[in-house]
């Protein structure tokens, strides 16, 4: 799965959770969450679906990791090539 | 796209009442003063040096009389065309028309056809007075058997009469008197035109105006002046008004889910009540504002022009009333 | 006398027979009507007889009839089977008018009979348009129109006479004068109570014959006929004559005397023409108990016809209202 | 008999309509059973029958909005009968769950229901397809009537996106004095009049302690650590498992006020939602004090995503005992709720940051949460609220306890 496809993908998940925004208009170092107002509940279902779509199981611990596109796309993109 | 050319409402129908007798031998046209004379309002003029005496034929002031013997004579196989001179005198016709005409074939149990059609010159708008100004169309739509028709612009005036004479059934035919020296352009082929369906003359979506006959082209002209003001008006000609079509004027209010309905008949029982009620019935839900109707006013329609002009929808009674619809 | 003469045993018994079909298939009738098979109006002939039979003995096939709302008499002279006749009168779909029209509006296109005309003189400037496409199409038939003293005072009586004798078509006008427009006696609804002096009037040949004497309208018709189809120009031919029963079922009779009733009965065209054919031993009181036998078991066959009829299927209500479609 | 009647499924309701009924006359009818649906200010609501017997009778036919408290239908139980003379579609009963207007009142609201609405045929057809309440909307058509237009206007309001700093003015002030955001008439208009019944009628107080999160959040990620996603608790059902607690402790609380302190038996904590179209539910965890953390996340894992979608029950609804906002997660450091008539309290929790936080002695940077109550001082007082909050506050510190 290349970048593209994946930030697609993410793209997809996040519409799906906050329909009336346009998630590809995020900044790359942006807060999603806060960029979206997305709420505790839709962060999780949002890791919920990430799991569902790409199989990759995001720890507690990693949310961090997990906050803007930036870093969502280098984690997600690590954890595809493992 | 065929070529147009520029004609008179009279030119049109006297077209294709020489189309019809040239076409058929069978046909013959008779009324009061249809030839010596050239029809009173010179629609047929010429024609009985043409056709002889035989096919174009004056007839004594007997409108039952004479209405009578051509159903007698469409009955015996003839394809007679009676012409009674103004709607009013239709009344005296009136048993013939509804009594027999309309009945004959039904009575038989299919047996007899009754091929006849029957013109009658009408409108108002001259300064006639109560007992030349009658808006008919109502009372003959009324009756089942009768297939009614209003010849609201020239392309009808062309066909209209042609295609009429091809019904196995009695046709009336609405000829608006007004109109006969009004000049518009049809395509110079014009011919046989469709006598089941009213037309869409003007597409719009902002709404719906329903008309026939001398209504036509009051509402067309409205629609343009309205157009430039950015307000798109569907136009329908009803053009039969028995047996009704009434999809055509559905499928519009479904589309403009607002509609007016104008006509130059008094108001109470007329063809604006039917097409309101068809609307009620069977597009209510996409109604979006009450249907609305300009129609005559309830009144022996008087000399004076003012208020014959009173009397009857003008144009800037529709571009007001639509106005008034549309922005409230 | 011409015919007296010409009139064989064959013909002779034939024209008995049909009258005798005629009464007895009027008294079956009343009896149905009582029973509530037949119903609407039902208006019987019993007593004028000779009037259809005889006239329409002297036209040929080719020839056109219409008739009034009492015509059961003239279809089954014309030779409509009573069995559809009958049906037609219970209302069953095998009636000769699909029993769409009932006891007034008998229909058989097939014998040049139109009907069945129930407003009163409306179909005699149909008759005169029959007439008038027949000479058009250069055909030498009549057309044999029937009709009360009642119609006679009718506009469209007056303006018919008028376009035959103008148009110079071959129409035959029969009146048949008996007595009572409805329950008006002719005394009270014409000035001029000898009717065929109207004819004059218009130009147009006239004469009176004894209705109640079958000889004698044979001869006049046979006359009349015979003048039409040499100069191709109407008739006028009045049957004084009488009806035995009342004018329709619900008819108290208060409007004349029963003395009177009787005084005519004693005029019964049907004796009277028996005695003739004895006399001239053109027939034997067998042969007449015969031919009543016969037409009692034609009658009988009638009723089980009319009785195992079918009825219409609501579903095609709206049946003969248009030719080329069903629905309206 | 049993008279079942259009329920009151919050003090923002009014009336409902009648969409559908769920069940047949002559179906016998089990506790818990959907009846009927009914279509509120708030959505389409599925109704439960509480009552158990045999459906007898339907007085108002689907599609006909009645107030609150008309008698719907008839449930025979087998018991006492009711005559004639006391059935119509038009009684007026005291609403039995919330009784929150007097009769006069209802008497009045009815006369104005009475009135009919003007609209095309079109716009009702229109408003229906898209749940549009169209008692709350303002016609532009003739004679007032609301049209085509009025009603996309409304729908297009629903589904306008939502501007940030729109959003963010609304989360800071909460619940109580939204300017006019971004959301339906209807929905508006419900928050408006329950929220200004709440602030004309409820002497509110208000008390606030910041309570240590530390304990709480690792014994989250303690939990979370071994789940599949699917399977994992967020922060706020440990909250709501806690304030259960705490109201099981001050029954107090967990009350309504109608001329009168009630307690209720169960403690069914409303939990308040925000709707990314504006507007805010609040559906109820039933029995939030007998289940566990666990099941709470369940819960919350299947109310939420209906509460979104408009399909909540009429119980969920209705039934609420306490509230608690959590909108602070969004970045407030502290909420003030106003509470929810006829409820007598409202908990709110700030964002949980991290924050220096003194324990005994010690300075330390733990996070924290900054906790609000809000209650009702005809039904409690100030110490009986602070005995919660410290109540509450020794349920987060012993989580494994919850």
């Amino acid at each position: 799965m290349t970048e593209e496809e994946i930030k697609t993908t993410i793209f997809q998940l996040l519409q799906r959770i906050a329909p009336e925004t346009d998630p590809s208009r995020l900044m790359p170092e942006e807060n999603i969450r806060e960029a979206l107002n997305i709420d505790s509940f839709d962060a999780l279902q949002f890791i919920v679906a990430i799991n569902e779509k790409l199989n990759v199981d995001i720890p507690e611990e990693d949310y961090g990791k997990t906050s803007n596109l930036k870093s969502l796309l280098a984690y997600l993109t690590k954890k595809l090539k493992e | 796209m065929s070529e147009m050319i520029k004609i008179t409402y009279r030119e049109a129908i006297k077209q294709a009442i020489r189309d019809v007798m040239q076409n058929d031998e069978r046909v013959f046209l008779m009324g009061e003063d249809v030839g010596n004379y050239g029809g009173a309002f010179a629609v047929s003029k010429g024609l009985l040096k043409e056709f002889g005496s035989d096919r174009i034929m004056d007839v004594p002031l007997s409108e039952s009389g004479f209405t009578g013997a051509g159903i007698g004579a469409a009955l015996a196989g003839m394809r007679p065309i009676v012409e009674v001179m103004t709607v009013n005198f239709s009344l005296l016709a009136m048993d013939q028309i509804v009594n027999n005409a309309s009945t004959l074939l039904h009575m038989s149990g299919g047996q007899l056809n009754v091929p006849l059609v029957i013109r009658m010159g009408c409108g108002i708008g001259r300064q006639l007075a109560a007992q030349h100004s009658h808006s008919w169309e109502p009372f003959f739509a009324h009756v089942p058997g009768l297939i009614v028709l209003s010849v609201g612009t020239h392309e009808d005036a062309r066909g209209m009469l042609i295609s009429a004479m091809q019904s196995l059934d009695p046709v009336i035919l609405f000829e608006y008197t007004f109109m006969l020296n009004l000049e518009k352009e049809i395509p110079a082929d014009s011919g046989t035109v469709e006598i089941k369906k009213a037309k869409v003359l003007r597409e719009g979506n902002d709404i719906s105006l329903i008309t026939y006959g001398a209504g036509v082209y009051k509402c067309l002209e409205a629609a343009e002046v309205l157009g430039q003001e950015g307000i798109e008006v569907e136009v329908i000609d009803l053009r039969v008004l028995r047996p009704m079509d009434e999809e055509t004027f559905l499928t519009s209010v479904k589309k403009t889910h607002r509609a007016l309905v104008v006509e130059e008949a008094w108001k109470s029982v007329s063809i604006s009540s039917e097409v309101v009620s068809r609307i009620m019935e069977k597009a209510f839900f996409d109604l979006d504002a009450p249907v609305e109707r300009l129609c005559g006013v309830e009144v022996p329609i008087p000399y004076p022009k003012h208020l014959e002009d009173a009397s009857i929808p003008q144009v800037s009674d529709i571009l007001e009333k639509v106005n008034k619809m549309l922005k409230p | 006398m011409e015919k007296k003469k010409k009139l064989d045993s064959k013909e002779g018994q034939r024209l008995l027979k049909q009258m005798i079909l005629i009464r007895r298939f009027e008294e079956k009738s009343a009896e149905e009507y009582t029973k509530s098979q037949i119903r609407g109006f039902l208006h019987l002939y019993s007593g004028e007889e000779a009037v259809a039979v005889g006239v329409i003995q002297a036209l040929t096939e080719a020839d056109n009839i219409l008739c009034t709302y009492r015509e059961h008499g003239h279809a089954l002279a014309r030779g409509v089977d009573p069995k559809a006749i009958m049906a037609e009168m219970y209302g069953k779909q095998e009636g000769c008018s699909k029993g769409r029209g009932g006891s007034m509006h008998l229909f058989e296109a097939t014998k040049n009979f139109f009907g069945g005309n129930a407003i009163v003189s409306g179909h005699l400037p149909l008759s005169v348009g029959m007439a008038l496409a027949a000479k058009k199409q250069k055909k030498n038939n009549v057309t044999c129109c029937f009709f009360g003293e009642g119609a006679a005072a009718e506009g469209e009586f007056h303006e018919s006479m008028n376009l035959a004798a103008l148009w110079q078509v071959p129409t035959l006008f029969v009146c048949e004068n008996n007595q009572y427009a409805m329950g008006t006696a002719i005394k009270l609804t014409h000035s001029v109570q000898q009717l065929e002096k109207k004819g004059p009037a218009y130009g147009i040949e006239s004469a009176a014959v004894d209705g109640m004497d079958l000889l004698a309208v044979m001869e006049a018709a046979d006359k009349a006929v015979k003048m039409i189809k040499e100069k191709g120009k109407p008739y006028f031919l009045v049957c004084n004559t009488y009806r035995f029963r009342a004018h329709s079922m619900f008819d108290a009779e208060l409007y004349r005397e029963k003395s009177e009733v009787e005084e005519w009965k004693k005029k019964d065209p049907i004796p009277k023409f028996q005695e003739f054919l004895l006399k001239g031993k053109l027939i034997t009181a067998k042969k007449i108990t015969e031919i009543e036998k016969a037409v009692d078991a034609q009658i009988q066959e009638a009723i089980e016809f009319a009785e195992n009829g079918t009825w219409e299927d609501n579903e095609n209500l709206i049946r003969f209202v248009y030719s080329d479609t069903e629905s309206i | 008999m049993i008279k079942f009647q259009m329920p009151n499924l919050g003090a923002d309701m009014e009336a409902g309509t009648l969409v559908e009924w769920r069940k047949q006359l002559g179906e016998f009818l089990h506790r818990g059973d959907i009846i009927a649906d009914v279509e509120t200010q708030k959505g389409l609501i599925e109704i439960e029958v509480f009552e158990e017997g045999t459906l007898e009778k339907f007085l108002v036919k689907e599609g006909e909005k009645v107030p609150v408290g008309t008698v719907l239908a008839l449930i025979n139980d087998g018991k006492s009968e009711v005559t004639e003379s006391t059935v119509s579609g038009e009684e007026i009963q005291k609403p039995e769950i919330h009784p929150i207007e007097d009769r006069k009142e209802i008497v009045h609201e009815n006369t104005e229901l009475g009135e009919r609405i003007k609209i095309s045929p079109l716009a009702r057809k229109i408003a229906e397809e898209n749940r549009i309440d169209i008692s709350l909307l303002k016609g532009t058509g003739p004679e007032g009537s609301i049209v085509k237009k009025d009603i996309e206007k409304a729908i297009s309001e629903v589904k306008k996106p939502i501007k940030d700093a729109e959003k963010e003015a609304d989360k800071t002030k909460e619940i109580s004095v939204k300017p006019s955001g971004p959301t339906s008439d209807a929905m508006r208009m419900a928050v408006a009049a329950a929220m200004s019944k709440s602030n004309r009628e409820i002497p509110h107080y208000y008390l606030e302690k910041r309570m240590d999160m530390s304990k709480a959040m690792d014994w989250v990620k303690e939990a979370n650590k071994d789940r599949p996603v699917q399977n994992r608790l967020l922060p706020v059902a440990v909250l709501i498992k806690a304030v259960a607690k705490a109201l099981d402790e001050v029954p107090d609380l967990n009350a309504t006020w109608e001329n009168g302190l009630h307690r209720k038996n169960e403690i069914n904590i409303g939990f308040v939602i925000s709707l990314r179209s504006g507007g805010i539910v609040v559906p109820a965890i039933l029995q939030s004090d007998s289940k566990t953390v666990d099941e709470i996340m369940e819960t919350i894992n299947d109310i939420i995503p209906r509460a979104r979608a408009f399909k909540l029950r009429s119980s969920e609804l209705s039934q609420s005992t306490f509230t608690i906002t959590n909108i602070g997660e969004g970045g407030a450091d502290k909420v003030f709720g106003l509470i929810y008539p006829p409820q007598v309290g409202i908990v709110g929790f700030g964002e949980i940051s991290e924050q220096p936080f003194a324990e005994e002695g010690m300075l330390g940077i733990r996070p924290v949460v900054d906790v609000t109550l809000a209650a009702d001082h005809r039904a409690t007082d100030g110490l009986i609220g602070s005995r919660f909050l410290a109540a509450l506050n020794r349920h987060l510190q012993n989580p494994e306890e919850l």
